[in-house]
């Protein structure tokens, strides 16, 4: 096993990363597309596909750079820490894992597309208000040699945007996963206005017709596929959660740093401190299970689930408690929408849902580990 | 829960207030209807939700049942405490929403009352209690947070007047606000808090603007207020010149005490068994269960508690320093519950409209305004525990 | 309904049980005892009876003074702060309010010795570890006029000392409630090296023969009749251990009010303070609970469960936070055994798991709350 | 986990040490055992438990691998860090017991090594290798607690002696240790932090007596030392008199350095998720469960920042400051694991035997002993935050 640092490689692209976001992709920029009333970003995500990083994790065969999931981490921590909008989670991380499961001209072609920026994806998961992938009361009905889809899908991230949407859906051979155009016909988005502003949708199925060609392996094979995309987004997620989680303590410290009252530091407060090194240690915590689980997928992803999970539980509770602390210690200003701490709060609500929230993943863990 | 024994005269009182609520409240008023839509806050700038609303207001206001234990002459009814009680049970029993709300009766009429000269009970109390000036508060400047006393507005003195210039905010409906009570800087060179004087001011003055805030949760009733070479006439200090900072004290532990007797410290909206009840994964997740059993006794304890300080209030003693405690533990429990009500609507409770969302974000305030649950734990930590600094 | 402050009357009482206690009571007499290799404390018991305390809920006309579970609270809460060890909350709040729901001449007989503290009394209630009085595999058969008593009880507290004891067994017609001498042939008790010192016993039932008066109520009746004891009981031990925790507060913030450290009063730092305030309220919101259910078994008995679960949960969960901070802001001198802080961390334990922990009371909870 | 690409000596050298171990390793002390019982304390007062004990210190006293990095010179193997590394590993594989633990090879040996002089060094430091000398550590005082500068006991200038009368506590073992390092104070009238000095002392000098402490959670190896007039050479001082802080402060962080090297922070015992598996309600109470998947999820990431510190270590990266956060969260979390495990346990944890008891109210020290949780806390504050203050 590769050890639990950061190799040099690593470090260079965090530092890449983080100089390219400065730039790009400052918090303002969420800001101005939330106030311009847009809940996506396409002209940042062509300025990142062709930094490299939708091809982060797309075979070389298919023109990507193949760098990995911890590489991938580096890239979501940073992009955590930022605040970025982009499609990188659903198409860059989970569609590329999803899709690199296959070795045919068609499926290379997509991967190829996703990392020149060309082709989007989204995942339609859940039908409850939930996180429940395995329970699926959508139908895929046999029509020809294709399907007939019929269903509701809920809280689909980049659901308007993505030109793609793979989706799982049960047949009478078992669950089965598709991959078929956002604008098939009889597939309608409903936009939700989210609170952390950006693309998610309800999908609804009406009566859409597939060709065979959209079922992806076996029919019943569905759940097997999706698994390890899952088990994915779940980890860069947690990357990008601990990367919050990091940049709204570092806000929160500078402030302690700066801000007087009665005419003192308030971060020579005791009590202050005393909140500020615990959850610093929290954040130290979380930083080593996102580590561990991008080695491990890296490694012998068939056996990811536990430090998934582990990486994705801790990294959504640290957040919280990151915002929480971070509004509390602003004090009124941490309330107002002009200063950036609620845009921090508000995604760090939404990455907790999504992919399955701390009560689920700690079910998976408590499974895994016999009790 | 809590009921006393009723002298005779007590009963007599109470079978007329029935009389009169059930002759004089009108049906649309009896609605039990509670929150910030069901509020009448009077004032120039009120427009009411329907006529009944009107006649409910100036019925009450022509018997003083606004401000039912201010004297008489000043607008109220000159209710006794315990028949200010039966008052406010009989409208409860009824359903009656209240006629009129407003920071002039929560605040600074009992300012007036125990601070202000004659001349500005008479000139300020009776339109209060007929709703007919709509004040707003302007404590808090930006930069100065907990520290109150950090006052950098500045009044200068110009003989018969004063010059202000300065900046509050979280001034809360200042944009739709009559008048404004203001704690204003009137001696640079005196000691913080011995060169602060309590001022009125008239919102139309030239120089006062105002900038409505937007939090995190969305909008909201705060604003900043600007003031730039606004003249305010001296006898529009309440109390002694310099010597504000009593007047802020006794306010601000007035406020704290009024918590303690049932505002809204608890927060309100669904209860958190019920979310849990009806949530896909009340039954299922340990973890959100769990927690919700804990806040959910927590919120029951605390609710005792609040009773208990009640019937204390009631018996005579006094609450005091001990409505610190509740003001902490009641904003922590409500955050608290609040972001259990959202694990538990999941992805449901993730958009804006009609979701928990702007609820949750708004209860992170609950533990800064007010007194941030820092201070309070100071607060407990020096006069409740004698803990030393 | 009575108001949730202590009257006039319970005032009187509650100093009166400190001054008794401060000097036949203090904690150095646990310390005695248990150094002395006794786990109970019967002359301590001859005094508190010969002040009243055994008879605080025996009818008047049984020789009681029958002032109620709100004055059996007060002395518990008393109780609780010294470490007081006495058959109290088995013998005279919870063998009393069951014997009293029957008004014949032998249990008037027997309430009127409870209260002159000539007869104690012992709950055998629990077969497994954790609290769970329904869960009986304890048999009752019928054997000529009487019954024949098979099984084993654990954690019975008073189980050694006490005269008798009251104990559920399942027979053919339903849960059945016994009233039994200790001293019964075929009865043995295994006595418990308690953390608290206290006693406690494993009872064997091993053919045991009781005759038919032993059998209290109707047969099937058995829980129903339980009930309230049961109650009352949780309600006076939420009363104690919140004297309990009332008191390792005090000594805790007198400490904290005494010592020094690098020239400094631990008390001033702001760390502790808040720590400490924030305990001070936890203990505020678990004394309204527990005169809350003094209030409520004292006015409407049958409507008490909820109440009284909320006090035993809040009680329990207090006690320990107020110990361990105890422990905690002592340092080394809260670890010593020579330092009484430690008894009252053993005694928090004992009490959290007696008569249904924690986690039982917070289902109770949720089961009365409709989740 | 972790395993590193060995070079060609470092495989030679791992086959060497393991043709060694197979030979020399009883097979008695090859059961894997742990805990107090297996460990070897040496010293004059110890008995061995069986031959095979004996037989197995002797052998690897006689090749320094008591001591594996130690120079050979004063009883070491002089093995560089990886070769230290492959000795650990192969001892593991084969489930030998350390031959020999003592405070002589983890705590002064250390010391001795940087601030000894070369006569100290070849006096003492070849015994502690044998296990001849048992060592104990003489640095609190009562009522000293955090602030360990505060150095009471008193040394006395006699010329080329001095005279210390005073009372150390929490000495652990002093009753069965042959010499003692102690902070004694030798100039009361400079600063706090430079009239100290680090003393050795025979424990059998005259004047020196030992009182054993009860703890909480039953009898400890923790001791009371008194000291009534105990002449004590002067060339027992190690590095510079008054200066003594400087050996003592590189003591400490040596100290949570080796914490952050997979000490015992995490406490030891039976896994949280076995003993909920095990317990009657582990499935059907959600706090106890909900707070247990808490536990165990902490304790993953816990178990990961040591490994994740361990690789930084060998990465050359020290650790430094962050050794302080693991001994925070470690030792709260092993605070709060013993309390699930006596929660699940329920009436069968409460008597004192074969029972997690003894264990979870030992625990409560862990956050107290070798430097407070709030001194942690303030350390990460100051020095990994740059908090002010």
């Amino acid at each position: 096993m590769a050890k639990l640092i950061q190799t040099e490689e690593e470090n260079l692209l965090a530092e890449a990363a983080k100089g390219f976001l400065s730039k790009s992709s400052p918090v303002s920029r969420l800001r101005e597309m939330r106030d311009g009333g847009k809940s996506s970003d396409p002209d940042l995500w062509q300025e990142m596909a062709a930094a490299g990083w939708a091809g982060v994790l797309v075979p070389e065969a298919a023109d990507g750079s193949d760098m990995g999931h911890a590489a991938a981490h580096v890239l979501a921590r940073a992009m955590g820490r930022n605040l970025t909008v982009s499609p990188f989670l659903s198409t860059a991380v989970m569609a590329a894992t999803l899709l690199r499961q296959f070795d045919d001209p068609a499926t290379r072609q997509k991967l190829s597309q996703i990392s020149a920026g060309g082709l989007t994806y989204a995942f339609a998961l859940d039908e409850g208000a939930k996180f429940a992938p395995q329970s699926v009361e959508m139908t895929a009905e046999k029509r020809g040699n294709g399907y007939l889809l019929n269903g509701k899908k809920r809280f689909v991230v980049d659901g308007c945007e993505a030109d793609r949407i793979l989706v799982l859906a049960k047949s009478e051979e078992g669950l089965c996963l598709f991959d078929l155009a956002n604008s098939n016909k009889g597939l309608t988005q409903d936009p939700l206005d989210m609170i952390d502003s950006r693309d998610a949708a309800d999908l609804v199925f009406d009566d859409v017709e597939v060709s065979g060609e959209a079922l992806l392996g076996e029919p019943g094979a569905g759940f097997d596929l999706l698994k390890p995309a899952l088990e994915a987004g779940q980890a860069a997620l947690a990357a990008e959660t601990a990367g919050l989680a990091e940049a709204a303590f570092a806000m929160t410290t500078d402030y302690l740093k700066e801000r007087k009252q009665f005419g003192i530091t308030i971060g020579s407060f005791q009590a202050l401190q005393h909140r500020a090194a615990h959850l610093c240690c929290e954040i130290e915590l979380t930083q080593s299970a996102v580590l561990n689980a991008g080695r491990i997928l890296d490694q012998s992803p068939n056996d990811a689930g536990l430090a998934v999970s582990v990486a994705k539980a801790r990294a959504t509770d640290t957040a919280q408690k990151s915002v929480q602390e971070g509004v509390q210690m602003h004090g009124g200003i941490g309330m107002t929408d002009a200063f950036d701490m609620g845009f921090y709060m508000k995604r760090a609500r939404v990455a907790a849902e999504w992919l399955g929230d701390y009560g689920y993943h700690a079910g998976q863990v408590a499974k895994l580990r016999g009790f | 829960m809590a009921e006393v024994d009723e002298g005779r005269d007590l009963v007599a009182f109470r079978s007329g207030i029935r009389d009169w609520l059930e002759a004089n409240c009108p049906s649309e008023m009896r609605d039990g209807a509670g929150g910030e839509e069901a509020i009448c806050w009077g004032g120039t700038t009120w427009v009411f939700t329907c006529e009944a609303q009107k006649i409910w207001l100036e019925r009450c206001a022509e018997v003083g049942y606004t401000v039912p234990t201010w004297p008489k002459a000043y607008g109220g009814a000159g209710l006794s405490r315990d028949e200010d009680k039966i008052l406010k049970e009989e409208m409860q029993a009824l359903g009656a929403r209240s006629p009129l709300d407003s920071f002039g009766i929560w605040m600074l009429g009992p300012a007036l009352l125990k601070f202000g000269s004659e001349e500005q009970k008479l000139q300020f109390l009776p339109p209060i209690a007929r709703g007919e000036i709509r004040w707003c508060q302007g404590y808090s400047e930006p930069g100065a947070g907990s520290d109150l006393a950090g006052v950098q507005t500045h009044a200068a003195d110009q003989g018969d007047s004063w010059l202000v210039n300065g900046q509050k905010i979280w001034t809360s409906y200042a944009d739709r606000a009559d008048w404004i009570f203001a704690l204003l800087r009137t001696d640079r060179e005196a000691k913080k808090h011995l060169g602060i004087s309590f001022v009125l001011m008239d919102m139309r003055s030239k120089g006062i603007t105002t900038r409505p805030i937007r939090l995190i949760s969305g909008a909201s009733p705060f604003c900043e207020t600007f003031f730039e070479d606004v003249e305010v006439p001296k006898h529009q200090v309440v109390g002694t010149i310099n010597r504000g900072w009593d007047v802020a004290k006794y306010l601000l532990t007035h406020e704290r005490e009024m918590i303690s007797n049932g505002g809204n410290v608890m927060g309100s909206g669904r209860a958190l068994g019920a979310v849990l009840a009806e949530a896909e994964t009340g039954q299922s997740d340990p973890v959100l269960r769990g927690e919700a059993m804990r806040a959910e006794i927590d919120s029951l304890a605390l609710e005792m508690t609040l009773e208990r300080y009640k019937d204390q209030a009631e018996g005579g003693q006094g609450v005091g320093d001990a409505s610190a405690m509740l003001k902490y533990m009641g904003t922590e429990l409500n955050k608290k519950r609040l972001e259990l009500i959202m694990a538990a609507d999941g992805a449901a409770a993730l958009t804006w409209g009609e979701t928990p969302a702007s609820s949750w974000l708004r209860t992170k305030a609950n533990s800064i305004e007010g007194g941030t649950s820092e201070v309070m734990l100071s607060i407990i930590s020096r006069r409740i525990l004698n803990l030393p600094g």
